[in-house]
């Protein structure tokens, strides 16, 4: 089973979609699915083997080469595990809308395109699984329709600019070394010059920052995540962002290597920092500007910008603990904020579209598996001990303390106080509190809802208690970059400075919980009232309005509502405006008059003479 | 060198104001007539290139005609065939005005603008 | 010899329209299909020898220097290989599209126009590659104004009064060369100008650029480009935009290339170039009206392909020519399957084809991949010609290059924007009213959907071409070897 | 170098050409235009007389002077005949 | 404004024009040496080709391929006033009264029109001896038919037969040319024998080919004529 067999059955798989679909709605289902396990367990056998062939297929005289390593295997595994668990969840949730076989060979696609892109061995396919992935994006964003549009419209133009940045900074690396293979290139850049490595790297943060949605790129992210339909919006904000991810570590590690990038400083501010702090800020403002967010969708999406700080923090930091804790947050991350979406997926898919925070409330009782899912969700992306999230915040929060680093450590803790509030206020809204007259008779979520969300959140739980499997293979790519090598066991990591066993700590959490149940258990009950009679002094309320978690953070928001306005995304719109403008003004040039028309080839040769005459180069 | 300047002056002189015509006139068979004359412009320009003091035209007959000191005959050649395409365009343009003038009422180029920016 | 036949067959069919005119009405479409059939053959024989010495065809029984000779060079033959490549699709298309007008005279006209543009490609002498071009010109003037409604006539007479000048510009330009070294073939020409340098050499380049310009639609030259492209019957625009451009291109280059090849020319038309690309992608940026969205999105390409060119190095001039073929194939699929969806839905604004890709899936699937190979993007054959640019212009490691290719690559964004908000409308807008639509006839589909193979199969495989991009390259750029073929 | 009568003739004519064209140029009235355009084409024709090309000369006589000013004149029958302001 | 801007434009243009000109080394030194065409088609012109008129000779031989565009350019042009005058709706715009011409110039104009024919076909039969040609001869044919449109309306002209003329001629024209390709070497060569000097029959191929571009010339300038009168072929 090569990697070149592995990608053609992935592609064709996607591709071929539309047969069974002219057949039957079934038929193509089954075969989506199969086609995402096929390809889940085609990377599974790739465990620990490091394969490197380099395809006989030139593109313009260019060798292609894919091959794998720890590295790439584990976002592979990633990749394929949400594709698989988004596709089953779409099952139900896209059966009655037009277009499946469209939806469904988009989402195969861009899987496949996501793994070419993490097993490509050179720049150029890279590039080219790089592409297909956005343009496939583009379309599945803009899938349903309304306001969909200029969420694809804007990512689609950010999109493209960073695969510009890419395309100079891949060619220059050519010009100089007339190669394009990740081997070749980083023995050869060691000699390279300071200014040109960190040309090659800032074009490279641009393009990794617009896909990873670093702060100054962001903006396309909350509009894409909240319009795409909910199962991509899984694969969109669990793993296509990582993609970004994966390319700052090949950058910064495999290609550039840690030693020559810190090196790298611009009159005493280094681009180490520079990154650190750019993460940083990704980690504050997203996430208090999420808190202020009524749709659910909206929120995990702002989130997803600032858990994507930690990742960055994490990596551009360079010791083995960040590089690590950045990497297992990038899984962590994938799975709890897939699992959050899928959660809003489902309760959307119930209640006919509704997502606003508002509107909902006291789902917990219709519909008590996504609960269970979305509280073990919104436990990892807190960081709460048993999930999986503890262990990697512990990780980034160790590094930063152990390197003396108090104002990022700071910086992360806020972002965690945020996450607590908003994911607080994202619970309560939707399944806690009291259930509206028109949910009252709210059916389950189907089960092949039920299916992934229930894997997820056993997956959390488990990389909580037993972080070390996946532990063993970051540590694996962790050596292999060079850095001090971790010694890692299966329920944690030991280290002189401070050891991490997650066994014993899941032990105590464990018994405080039995503990409170038990005094909750011989508690006198108090007696349930409705909140809808509450006494309001005979003014008239609004039955469904007056529940107290509706505006949940009114009062924060009047404080801080001022200095949270997006300033990065009036930016942007302001130079799509002035495109707009130059456009009106400079096709004003064809004046529709023939005698104009002359005047401009008079004009050409008049102007060369007198170039000619006056400036004799 | 034989007089050649006021062949030059002639044809440049031509040129320009047929160019003249053509930017600043407005009805658009006016600027045809400017196109024309800057035509026959070049076409003087052309024959002017070939020809050579003192020779005689690039005819043999019986009795005259030495190839020593003859006219180079090529430009010529071009010219007759420059002559026949600028009469072609000629009668496509005015055709496409008559059409014009159908559709608009009107030739002056200020006006004829359905198509700009 | 077999050469002559490329630019004979079809012209020779054209002269015998009128007479098939009277055996039946319907024989003129067919004869075009034909002709680009027979093309097609006979280039695709001729490429594969023509690869290691290109053939001098001898007409009017003198050798080069002294009569009119043709090149048949990998450059010309594979150049009219493309033109019989399209002309056949768009010939197939016409016969089911153009139905009302004088249908003889516009396949005799569109046969004259290939021939045109087969017979500039292929010649080595200036005077002859002049008249061929006027033919190309006047023919599509003609072609424009067939549809003899309001805004095709308007176009065609500012195309014909903006054409006419360019090509007496160019009548100028060959005056003085005769003037000054008695011959027309353009490699003598080329021999004598080392040794000659006097202002009038300037001159007389400029004046030819500036007429080629016109038709190759270098930015302040391309005024009638727009116009003529937006209201030309749609078949017509397909072929004005794939293959009369390209010509006025290649002719432009011959003379840069081969006659003067003086480097600080190369910049000042680079410049040109860019600021040809940035206009045009500016301007269909705001444009509503798709067809002339489209036109200007030529104009930006040339732009792109003339900067390409002017880079002056082989893999510069291969990257343009790649680039040249990947234009012609997707912008004749664009303005192809545009044609029948204009019919279809009655008005060109884009608002009014909201949403019709359900309705004509075949046609918008073929338009959605002709926009993606135009924006560059990697299963089509745009992104190879968009990456051997690039790789041309940063293999020179100079700054200038590099702020230069960062332009372009603002232009391809703006690019990208225009063409998927076309997808966007195409595909996902509800269209306002539910009128059912007549299928699109096969003889639509078909040319179209082979075109689309074609962008997809050069797209997956770029490899093939490239051996006949570098000698074609070769072909344009080295006078030395240009001359030692056709003098000998 | 004494000027000898075939290059005054030459001038003369030349100037004859000049100022025919501006005439053509400035004239409201289109035949009169049309008129002096080919006055200008008869001038032309016997300048290439002058040259040593008489076949240039029947061609442009019987083209530029003929053939043109009668097209110039049925197109202007069929559209106005005064250029308006 | 327009007026100063293209002043000063022209202004500059003539400038260069001109100083370019005078400098360029124009006159009686580019065809001395013998490798240049123009001498060389002087020298040998007349035993080459067998055609006084050094001119026709190298208008229709050695630059036959020129020719061979021109026609199809005239071509172009008589079909495209064909389809642009096609889908003319046939809108009477002004019908002014036409009266009919008076008796002397109907007279006159038919007995002109064959003596202009005459002519006509003398300046293109004698192209390879004479001053003239194809395209002179033909434009004087036209100019008789033109004379026929103004002079008496209600003569009817065969369009028709105008049709079939040009394209026939066209066809013998690459006809001859692809004869010169099957028995010569190369396309339009002159192959037939090159008979007397200074005889009518003298110069091969050449007297055939002018023939036919006359009569290609004066038909299709007529028919560019009828189809501007509005007498669509």
């Amino acid at each position: 089973m090569t990697l070149g067999l592995l990608l053609i059955v992935a592609f064709g798989g996607a591709l071929l979609v539309y047969l069974p679909g002219k057949i039957s709605s079934k038929l193509r289902d089954v075969w989506a699915v199969l086609v995402a396990l096929a390809v889940l367990l085609g990377t599974a056998t790739f465990y620990g083997k490091s394969v490197h062939d380099a395809l006989s297929y030139q593109f313009l005289g260019l060798p292609l080469v894919l091959r794998t390593n720890d590295l790439s295997w584990f976002f592979a595994i990633a990749i394929s595990g949400v594709g698989s668990f988004s596709i089953i969840f779409s099952l139900s949730y896209i059966k009655n809308r037009e277009r499946t076989d469209f939806y469904y060979s988009l989402m195969l696609l861009i899987n496949a395109s996501m793994l070419g892109i993490v097993f490509a061995g050179d720049l150029l396919s890279f590039y080219v699984f790089w592409e297909i992935m956005s343009w496939a994006t583009f379309l599945l964003i803009s899938y349903n329709r309304g306001n969909a549009l200029p969420a694809g419209m804007k990512y689609i133009v950010m999109s493209m600019t960073g695969s510009a940045a890419y395309l100079v900074a891949a060619l220059s690396l050519y010009a100089k070394y007339s190669t394009l293979t990740f081997s070749a290139i980083s023995t050869q850049i060691t000699t390279a010059s300071p200014g040109f490595t960190s040309f090659i790297l800032i074009l490279g943060f641009m393009v990794f920052g617009i896909k990873n949605a670093l702060v100054p790129f962001h903006t396309w992210l909350p509009d894409a995540h909240s319009e795409a339909p909910s199962p991509f919006s899984a694969v969109l904000s669990g793993i296509l962002i990582k993609m970004g991810t994966y390319g700052f570590i090949l950058f910064l590690y495999v290609l550039v290597g840690f030693h020559q990038f810190s090196q790298l400083a611009w009159k005493a501010v280094s681009l180490q920092s520079v990154l650190c702090w750019l993460g940083a800020i990704t980690i504050v403002i997203p996430t208090f500007i999420a808190l202020m967010q009524d749709d659910a969708k909206r929120l995990l999406a702002w989130h997803s910008i600032g858990q994507i700080g930690y990742i960055i923090l994490g990596i551009a930091y360079g010791t083995s603990l960040g590089v690590a804790g950045g990497a297992f947050h990038v899984l962590n991350h994938a799975t709890f904020k897939a699992l959050l979406f899928l959660c809003v997926g489902a309760v959307e898919y119930r209640t006919g579209g509704v997502r606003d925070l508002n509107s909902l409330g006291g789902l917990m009782r219709r519909m008590p598996i996504t609960f269970i899912g979305a509280l073990i969700g919104a436990f990892g992306i807190i960081g709460m001990p048993l999930t999986n999230g503890f262990v990697s915040k512990w990780l980034i929060y160790k590094t930063l303390i152990l390197n003396q680093d108090p104002f990022l450590a700071f910086a992360a803790l806020l972002g965690t106080w945020g996450t607590l509030l908003s994911f607080y206020k994202f619970l309560h809204n939707i399944f806690l509190g009291q259930l509206p007259e028109k949910y009252k008779d709210l059916k389950k979520a189907p089960t092949s809802m039920q299916i992934p969300i229930l894997l997820y959140s056993g997956i959390i739980v488990l990389f909580g208690v037993l972080p070390g499997i996946p532990l063993k293979i970051i540590a694996g790519f962790v050596t292999s970059f060079g850095l001090t090598p971790l010694n890692v066991n299966l329920w944690g990591i030991v280290s002189e400075t401070g050891t991490l066993n997650t066994i014993n700590l899941s032990m105590a959490v464990v018994s405080a919980f039995f503990a409170a149940w038990v005094v909750f258990a011989f508690s006198r009950r108090s007696v349930p009232t409705t909140a809808q009679d509450t006494y309001a002094a005979g003014a008239s309320i609004p039955r469904d309005k007056y529940q107290y978690s509706v505006e949940f953070y009114n009062p924060l928001y009047r404080m801080m509502g001022r200095y949270l306005r997006d300033v990065v995304d009036e930016f942007y719109g302001w130079l799509a405006r002035v495109t707009q403008m130059t456009g009106e003004i400079v096709r004003r040039l064809y004046t529709g008059d023939a005698r104009d028309y002359v005047l401009y080839i008079v004009l050409i040769v008049a102007a060369s003479i007198g170039l000619k005459i006056w400036w004799p180069t | 060198m034989f007089h050649q300047s006021t062949y030059f002056v002639g044809c440049v002189g031509l040129m320009i104001v047929g160019l003249y015509t053509m930017l600043t006139k407005k009805n658009l068979i006016k600027v045809i007539i400017g196109l024309s004359l800057f035509e026959t412009g070049i076409y003087l320009l052309l024959v002017v290139v070939g020809y050579i003091q003192g020779a005689t035209a690039p005819i043999f007959s019986r009795t005259t005609g030495s190839p020593a000191e003859m006219v180079d005959p090529t430009p010529q050649a071009l010219v007759l065939t420059a002559i026949v395409i600028g009469v072609a365009v000629l009668a496509l343009a005015l055709s496409l005005t008559i059409r014009l003038h159908e559709h608009y009422g009107t030739l002056n180029l200020r006006k004829i603008r359905g198509l700009k920016w | 010899m077999v050469a002559v036949l490329l630019i004979i067959v079809p012209l020779g069919l054209a002269f015998a329209m009128p007479l098939f005119n009277f055996v039946s009405k319907r024989i003129a479409a067919y004869l075009p299909i034909a002709a680009m059939v027979c093309n097609l053959i006979l280039s695709i024989l001729l490429l594969p020898s023509v690869m290691e010495n290109t053939r001098i065809v001898i007409l009017g029984g003198l050798p080069p220097p002294l009569g009119i000779h043709l090149v048949a060079g990998p450059l010309g033959v594979g150049l009219s290989g493309l033109i019989s490549l399209v002309g056949l699709a768009v010939s197939i298309y016409a016969w089911g599209y153009i139905k009302q007008g004088a249908q003889d005279k516009y396949h005799a006209l569109y046969l004259l126009l290939l021939s045109g543009a087969t017979g500039a490609v292929l010649t080595g002498d200036l005077f002859n590659l002049f008249v061929f071009y006027e033919i190309l010109c006047i023919s599509s003037y003609a072609l424009v104004a067939y549809l003899g409604d309001r805004n095709g006539v308007e176009s065609a007479v500012k195309y014909l009064i903006q054409g006419s000048v360019g090509s007496g510009l160019i009548l100028v330009g060959i005056a003085i060369l005769y003037g000054m070294f008695g011959t027309l073939n353009m490699a003598q020409i080329a021999i004598h100008i080392d040794n000659v340098d006097s202002p009038a050499l300037f001159l007389a380049l400029v004046l030819l650029v500036t007429g080629f310009g016109v038709e190759a639609a270098i930015f302040p030259l391309n005024a009638w480009l727009p116009d003529a492209h937006s209201s030309a019957p749609s078949s017509i625009s397909a072929i004005l935009s794939g293959i009369a451009i390209k010509v006025g291109i290649y002719a432009v280059a011959r003379v840069l290339f081969t006659i003067f090849g003086v480097a600080v020319v190369f910049q000042y038309v680079l410049l040109l170039g860019l600021a040809t690309l940035l206009i045009g992608e500016i301007c269909a940026f705001s444009q509503d009206n798709i067809k002339r969205m489209l036109a200007y999105s030529s104009v930006g390409q040339v732009g792109l392909i003339v900067f390409a060119m002017c880079i002056a190095t082989p893999d510069g001039v291969g990257a343009g020519l790649l680039q040249l073929v990947s234009h012609a194939l997707s912008k004749a699929v664009l303005f192809l399957g545009v044609g029948y969806l204009v019919a279809r839905s009655g008005s060109m604004s884009l608002s009014s084809l909201n949403g019709i890709g359900k309705r004509m899936p075949v046609v918008c699937f073929a338009c959605v991949v002709a926009a993606f190979s135009l924006v560059g993007l990697p299963p089509f054959v745009g992104f190879a010609g968009k990456f051997l640019i690039v790789r041309a212009a940063l293999a020179g490691k100079s700054i200038f290059f590099t702020v230069l290719i960062g332009i372009v690559f603002l232009a391809t964004v703006v690019e990208g924007a225009y063409f998927f908000r076309m997808v966007q409308t195409l595909y996902f807008k509800d269209a306002k009213r539910q009128i059912e639509y007549k299928k699109v006839p096969a003889s639509a589909s078909i040319p179209i959907m082979a075109l689309v193979v074609f962008i997809v199969a050069l797209g997956v495989y770029p490899d093939v071409l490239l051996p006949y991009l570098k000698s074609a390259a070769a072909d344009l750029l080295n006078k030395a070897g240009y001359i030692k073929e056709v003098l000998g | 170098m004494e000027e000898s009568l075939e290059q005054i003739l030459e001038l003369s004519l030349t100037l004859l050409m000049l100022g025919g064209a501006v005439c053509a140029c400035v004239f409201k009235d289109l035949l009169n235009a049309v008129i002096a355009a080919a006055f200008v084409s008869l001038m032309a024709a016997i300048l290439f007389y002058f040259l040593q090309a008489p076949d240039v000369a029947m061609a442009e006589a019987s083209i530029g002077a003929a053939l043109t000013t009668a097209i110039f004149v049925i197109a202007i029958k069929k559209t106005k005949r005064v250029e308006e302001e | 404004m327009r007026i100063l801007i293209s002043c000063v434009l022209l202004v500059i243009l003539s400038l260069g024009l001109v100083f370019a000109l005078e400098q360029a080394p124009f006159g009686s030194n580019q065809i001395d040496n013998a490798d240049k065409p123009g001498r060389f088609y002087l020298n040998q012109g007349m035993e080459k080709t067998g055609a006084a008129n050094v001119v026709t000779s190298v208008v229709v031989t050695y630059r036959g391929f020129d020719t061979l565009g021109e026609v199809t350019i005239l071509f172009i042009a008589a079909i495209g006033l064909g389809a642009v005058f096609h889908s003319r709706k046939k809108v009477k715009r002004y019908e002014k009264e036409k009266q009919s011409a008076s008796l002397i110039l109907q007279t006159g104009c038919r007995f002109l029109f064959p003596l202009i024919v005459l002519f006509g076909t003398y300046v293109f039969i004698h192209g390879h001896l004479s001053p003239g040609g194809g395209f002179q001869g033909g434009v004087i044919i036209a100019s008789a038919f033109l004379l026929l449109f103004l002079g008496c309306e209600e003569k009817k002209i065969p369009m028709k037969s105008m049709n079939t003329v040009e394209s026939l001629a066209g066809i013998i024209f690459v006809g001859i040319g692809l004869a010169g390709l099957y028995w010569g070497e190369s396309f339009l060569e002159n192959f037939l024998p090159r008979g007397m000097d200074y005889m009518l029959l003298s110069g091969g191929v050449i007297p055939i080919i002018y023939i036919a571009i006359g009569f290609k010339v004066g038909a299709e300038l007529a028919g560019i004529v009828a189809g501007l009168i509005e007498r669509n072929p």
